[in-house]
């Protein structure tokens, strides 16, 4: 193994799934790094990210969504947006992708133990949430409480459905979904995220609430929150921006003073507000 | 002086109409010979206006990015910008409306006379030691330039850009005021052009990868163009990637071949490209190349004529067929 | 000379110069099998970057071909590539890039014969100049200062 | 530190006295002087008062293969860059040799970059103490000097008929060893003449920045309307932070095919308003304002609190050749003054 820490490891894709279609479809991959070796030393966190990348076409930070609880293999939910993950869309079982991390500050889980933990996600923003909502399941004795909040344009949009469902059902989670507008077949409720929490009023007692989705959504969550009288110790947010290096050294994500990729994603709500002024 | 004295006449009235948003125009820069450009939008800041032979810079850049001084595009709502011109910024104006870059009625243009500017880094190697504001005026055929203290007068020919030698008239085109001063013209054979185009093929090629593999791609050259407005730029384009992010001869040979291909039949050769070039490549050299040939090949002359169509959405069936098979 | 085969790339207009070219098989004219052909739905689509890129992706000649002046499929568009094929021609003459590297011609859908003629024509020309000087540096490597 | 005399007539001796290594040094000729690799030391023409060369190149180049790659059966190879070889630089000048002090921090803490590591590792820096500084030159206001041996190893200065040589660190005393001959001990008398010298030029330095708090007071200002106006003119090209010593911003590029090729890093400039954009189009930083900004806050404010030192050294070089003179001091001072500090 090199010391270098630019060098992509080679990752297997086990299996594609389909999250969402549309202009910008969703796509879930599960990867295996092929060396063992490297393998176990690829220890991530929840809320961690992955340079994901293909030779010849560059590479991308995209969020880890398995939990560490899941061993053996990576998950990334990735949205075809840009150069690389419409490359990555083309990719198949068995192609070869390369890997480089984990990187960045994790959720602090472990603190959160014996807290009710509320998870508020809109569209692909669910991914960097998921691998708390599989960690906290997975050790479900730990926490006191698992609440999902989660809304997408329309219910097309709304990912890994299947797996809310089955929490929904084992009790584990309360699952509360939401679209933006209405649509045929939707008996759910309709509105924005952050409306929606305002009207579920959720209690703050003993809570952490972590939120990610787009900007404009994570800054009405947030305020949101405050009103719901979170306090600033207990709301966390992930954020992504324009990422290169993810490493600190290339200063395209950085905020103020901090680098996203070294120093977040994961923030706490008393860091993003000293960065939102920049954001 | 006296160019300075009207145009400060001129911006406080033009300020203060409620028809102008804002103004754009020279003012004294950091230091030394300095010179830069400033938004105006009060008719008390017309003082701070000045001109001089160092207002060097083509002022209608400014007309196309997406923020213009404190406003942004949408701030500026129904207001004209006012925009001080040299002659050969002037054309640069008529070029824009021609291919519709930007709406004649939204811009209040400002002719001013101009007697010639200084080459900067010409000026700055014989004065290199000017921190506090320096002068330069121009009257006939000698530069004054007072500067650290002590007056001395300099040939004009000597400091003056190599622009200003050749250049056809220095009356500004189309504009809607105009501080007049003395009027020149000369005649432009393409005498550079004709040199190097003289010599054969293995120094041409000599030349270019001297100069070109000193580019380090800072952009300047494009962004200072007033011209360069495309809202993505080939040369930033990811899909597909036409000019790679390596620097080396033939990436940057690929990027001063689009950049001045871009400008054929637009180029209005007002010299800003090398000017602010940190490698000293002598980009008006093939500039001026495309400049000549467009004149050869099609009659054409960029920034003459507002109503001339753009030179690559027209054509003549009698085009010459040069080099078909 | 050696055995040096160019590699040429020509873009053709879909209704006249892909149609003659296909005569030209057809007919079982012979030419030199040196052009890599890409088909385009006219000459004025070619934007002058695919032809310098072109010769910096390692082509040693760029040829480009389209319908006669007044013939154009879309009335006017090999007028205005004329325009601009003429005048980068010239320039990348005066930036040391050899002529006969880049050549333009009218080949309608009935020319298999001229086709194969102006394909003989680049190709002996481009052999004579040997390999292009400008190509992207493909020595991945390199060290950098 | 080891203080030495050599006869200015001995200089291409002394250079190919230290043997064996790649010299990296400002060379005349073409229309303008490049920091470039020297050849034949008998034949090149140094130019040692060239200010607008970039040094930083020398340890952080425009161009750096990251490594190269090609596919393999049922995967990727990947190859690694190899290590540089031993370099000399000789005649940059005291503000750029300081600018690697401030990069220092930035590339090895927290991760290593290998590349500007192994580079920095392998290379001597002799520097010239800069004779002639310009009207944009204010180094001393942000800790430097036209003599300052920070971040070289060997520090030659102009004292009429020899240079006066200050071998400030060990690996520039190994990296004498061969030269040794070429040396000879400086008396009184050439101590007194170096700092008559150093005197002369520091006196010629007449622009200054009163940087006293200004990480603190850079956060301040971060809301001020004026920052608007101050950005206005900035027409968003790179020219400031391509020439700048110490802005060390990168952009990582793949070129090749999925099948070969290389993974490239070149720099990137914050002035650029693709640094920061993403891809579904979304741009944290749209205005030019905003960008000028960053650029100041990051220099004077971050990077101080972040790792220590200004990420300025003073060269002057963003406020000569900055097309519209967007004058950092200008900007600076602007500030101070609406913060009334």
């Amino acid at each position: 193994m090199s010391n270098n820490p630019y060098i992509p490891y080679e990752a297997e894709i086990k299996e594609v799934r389909q999250e969402t279609g549309g202009e910008r479809p969703i796509k879930t991959f599960t990867m295996q790094l092929k060396d063992k070796n490297v393998q176990k030393s690829f220890r991530q966190q929840p809320g961690q990210c992955a340079m994901v990348g293909i030779p010849g076409v560059g590479e991308s930070m995209i969020s880890i969504c398995s939990s560490p609880t899941q061993k053996g293999s990576l998950q990334f939910s990735i949205m075809k947006m840009g150069k690389v993950t419409s490359a990555l869309h083309e990719l198949e079982p068995g192609d070869t992708a390369m890997l480089r991390g984990p990187y960045g500050k994790a959720f602090p889980v472990k603190e959160w133990k014996g807290k009710k933990i509320l998870c508020i996600g809109g569209g692909i923003g669910l991914a960097p949430l998921r691998p708390i909502i599989n960690y906290v399941r997975d050790n479900r004795e730990d926490y006191a409480g698992l609440n999902i909040i989660y809304g997408a344009r329309t219910p097309e949009d709304l990912v890994f459905l299947d797996e809310l469902k089955d929490l929904k059902k084992k009790k584990t989670a309360t699952v509360h979904l939401t679209v933006d507008v209405e649509a045929k077949g939707w008996k759910g409720n309709v509105g924005f995220v952050p409306q929606y929490l305002l009207d579920l009023k959720p209690s703050p007692r003993d809570t952490i609430a972590i939120t990610c989705g787009p900007p404009i959504m994570i800054k009405f969550v947030l305020e949101n929150l405050v009103k719901l009288k979170f306090k600033e110790d207990q709301i966390y947010t992930t954020l992504e921006n324009r990422m290169k290096c993810g490493i600190g050294k290339c200063g395209k994500c950085n905020v103020g003073e901090v680098y996203v990729c070294k120093d977040g994603p994961v923030f706490s709500y008393a860091q993003y507000k000293t960065l939102l002024p920049d954001m | 002086m006296d160019a300075t004295k009207s145009l400060r006449a001129i911006a406080r009235e033009v300020l203060g109409r409620d028809d102008i948003a804002c103004l754009i125009g020279y003012e004294q820069g950091s230091y030394g010979f300095r010179v830069q450009p400033c938004v105006l939008t009060d008719p008390d800041q017309a003082d701070r206006l000045i001109f001089s032979p160092l207002c060097v810079h083509n002022l209608t850049n400014y007309l196309t990015l997406e923020q213009i001084g404190p406003l942004s595009k949408t701030d500026i709502g129904t207001g004209k910008i006012a925009v001080v011109v040299k002659g050969c910024d002037s054309r640069t104006i008529a070029v824009l409306c021609a291919e519709n870059g930007i709406k004649r009625e939204d811009v209040y243009v400002i002719g001013v006379h101009s007697p010639g500017v200084v080459d900067l880094k010409k000026l700055e190697k014989r004065f290199p030691n000017a921190v506090a504001p320096a002068e330069v005026s121009l009257e006939g055929d000698t530069f004054t330039i007072t500067c650290e203290g002590s007056t001395t007068t300099v040939p004009r020919s000597e400091l003056v850009n190599a622009k200003c030698l050749r250049c056809k008239t220095n009356v500004p085109v189309g504009c809607d005021v105009m501080v007049e001063g003395p009027v020149h013209s000369m005649s432009d054979e393409f005498a550079d052009v004709a040199e190097l185009e003289g010599r054969s093929l293995a120094e041409r090629s000599g030349f270019w990868h001297e100069h070109l593999s000193r580019c380090i791609r800072c952009y300047a050259c494009r962004n200072t163009c007033p011209l360069c407005y495309c809202s993505e730029c080939i040369l930033d384009k990811l899909r597909p990637q036409f000019v790679r992010r390596s620097v080396d001869y033939p990436e940057n040979f690929l990027f001063h071949a689009a950049r001045a291909f871009h400008l054929a039949g637009r180029c209005v050769e007002c010299g800003e490209c090398e000017r602010v070039c940190p490698q000293d490549i002598p980009l008006m050299a093939l500039n001026r190349k495309l400049a000549k040939d467009v004149k050869e090949l099609f009659d054409f002359e960029a920034g003459i004529d507002p109503a001339q169509k753009a030179l690559f959405v027209s054509f003549r069936p009698e085009d010459p067929d040069e080099g078909i098979l | 000379m050696s055995s040096f085969e160019p590699k040429i790339v020509a873009f053709l207009c879909n209704w006249c110069t892909y149609a003659g070219a296909d005569l030209a098989g057809t007919s079982r004219y012979q030419y030199p099998p040196n052009v890599r052909v890409i088909r385009v739905m006219c000459s004025s689509r070619i934007n002058p970057a695919f032809i310098i890129n072109a010769l910096l992706e390692g082509a040693d000649g760029v040829l480009v071909s389209g319908c006669h002046p007044g013939e154009c499929h879309y009335t006017s568009g090999n007028y205005m590539a004329r325009r601009r094929l003429v005048l980068l021609r010239r320039m990348i003459e005066y930036m040391g890039i050899h002529p006969d590297r880049f050549r333009m011609s009218w080949v309608s859908a009935s020319e298999g014969a001229k086709w194969a003629d102006v394909v003989k024509e680049v190709t002996e020309a481009v052999k004579v100049l040997g390999p292009n000087e400008i190509k992207r540096e493909q020595a991945w490597m390199q060290p950098s200062l | 530190m080891e203080t030495q005399l050599l006869k200015k007539e001995r200089l291409k001796d002394f250079l190919k006295a230290l043997g064996g290594v790649r010299l990296i040094a400002p060379v005349a000729g073409g229309a303008k002087t490049q920091f470039c690799e020297v050849a034949d030391i008998d034949a090149a023409e140094f130019d040692l008062d060239d200010y607008t060369a970039t040094t930083k190149k020398v340890m952080f180049p425009q161009n750096e293969t990251m490594f190269a790659f090609r596919s393999i059966d049922g995967g990727v190879a990947v190859e690694e860059t190899a290590v540089p070889a031993k370099t000399v630089v000789f005649g940059i000048r005291p503000c750029d040799a300081r600018s690697f002090v401030t990069l220092d921090p930035l590339f090895t803490k927290d991760f290593d970059d290998p590349y500007y590591r192994q580079r920095r590792e392998a290379t001597v820096l002799i520097g010239h103490a800069c004779q002639e500084p310009t009207n944009r030159c204010f180094c001393p206001s942000v800790g430097g000097s036209p003599s300052s041996t920070e971040g070289l190893d060997v520090l030659l200065t102009d004292i009429g008929e020899s240079y006066f040589v200050q071998i400030v660190t060990e690996r520039g005393k190994e990296a004498l060893g061969g030269a040794g001959s070429l040396l000879s001990p400086a008396t009184e008398a050439d101590q007194q003449q170096k700092q008559a010298a150093d005197a002369q030029s520091a006196a010629k330095i007449r622009r200054s920045v009163n940087l006293k708090k200004m990480h603190e007071i850079l956060p301040k200002a971060f809301a001020l309307p004026e920052w608007k106006e101050l950005g206005s003119k900035c027409i968003g090209c790179g020219i400031c932070t391509y020439n700048c010593p110490t802005c060390h911003c990168f952009d990582i590029q793949d070129e090749g095919t999925p099948y070969q090729g290389r993974r490239l890093r070149v720099w990137d400039a914050c002035m650029f308003p693709e640094f920061t954009v993403h891809a579904s189009g979304e741009n944290p930083r749209h205005d030019r304002s905003e960008r000028l900004r960053n650029r100041m806050m990051h220099k004077f404010s971050y990077f101080p609190r972040n790792l220590g030192f200004i990420s300025c050294v003073g060269c002057g070089r963003c406020i000569e050749l900055c097309p519209v003179n967007e004058d950092l001091i200008q900007i600076l001072t602007t500030v101070r003054d609406l913060c009334n500090e």
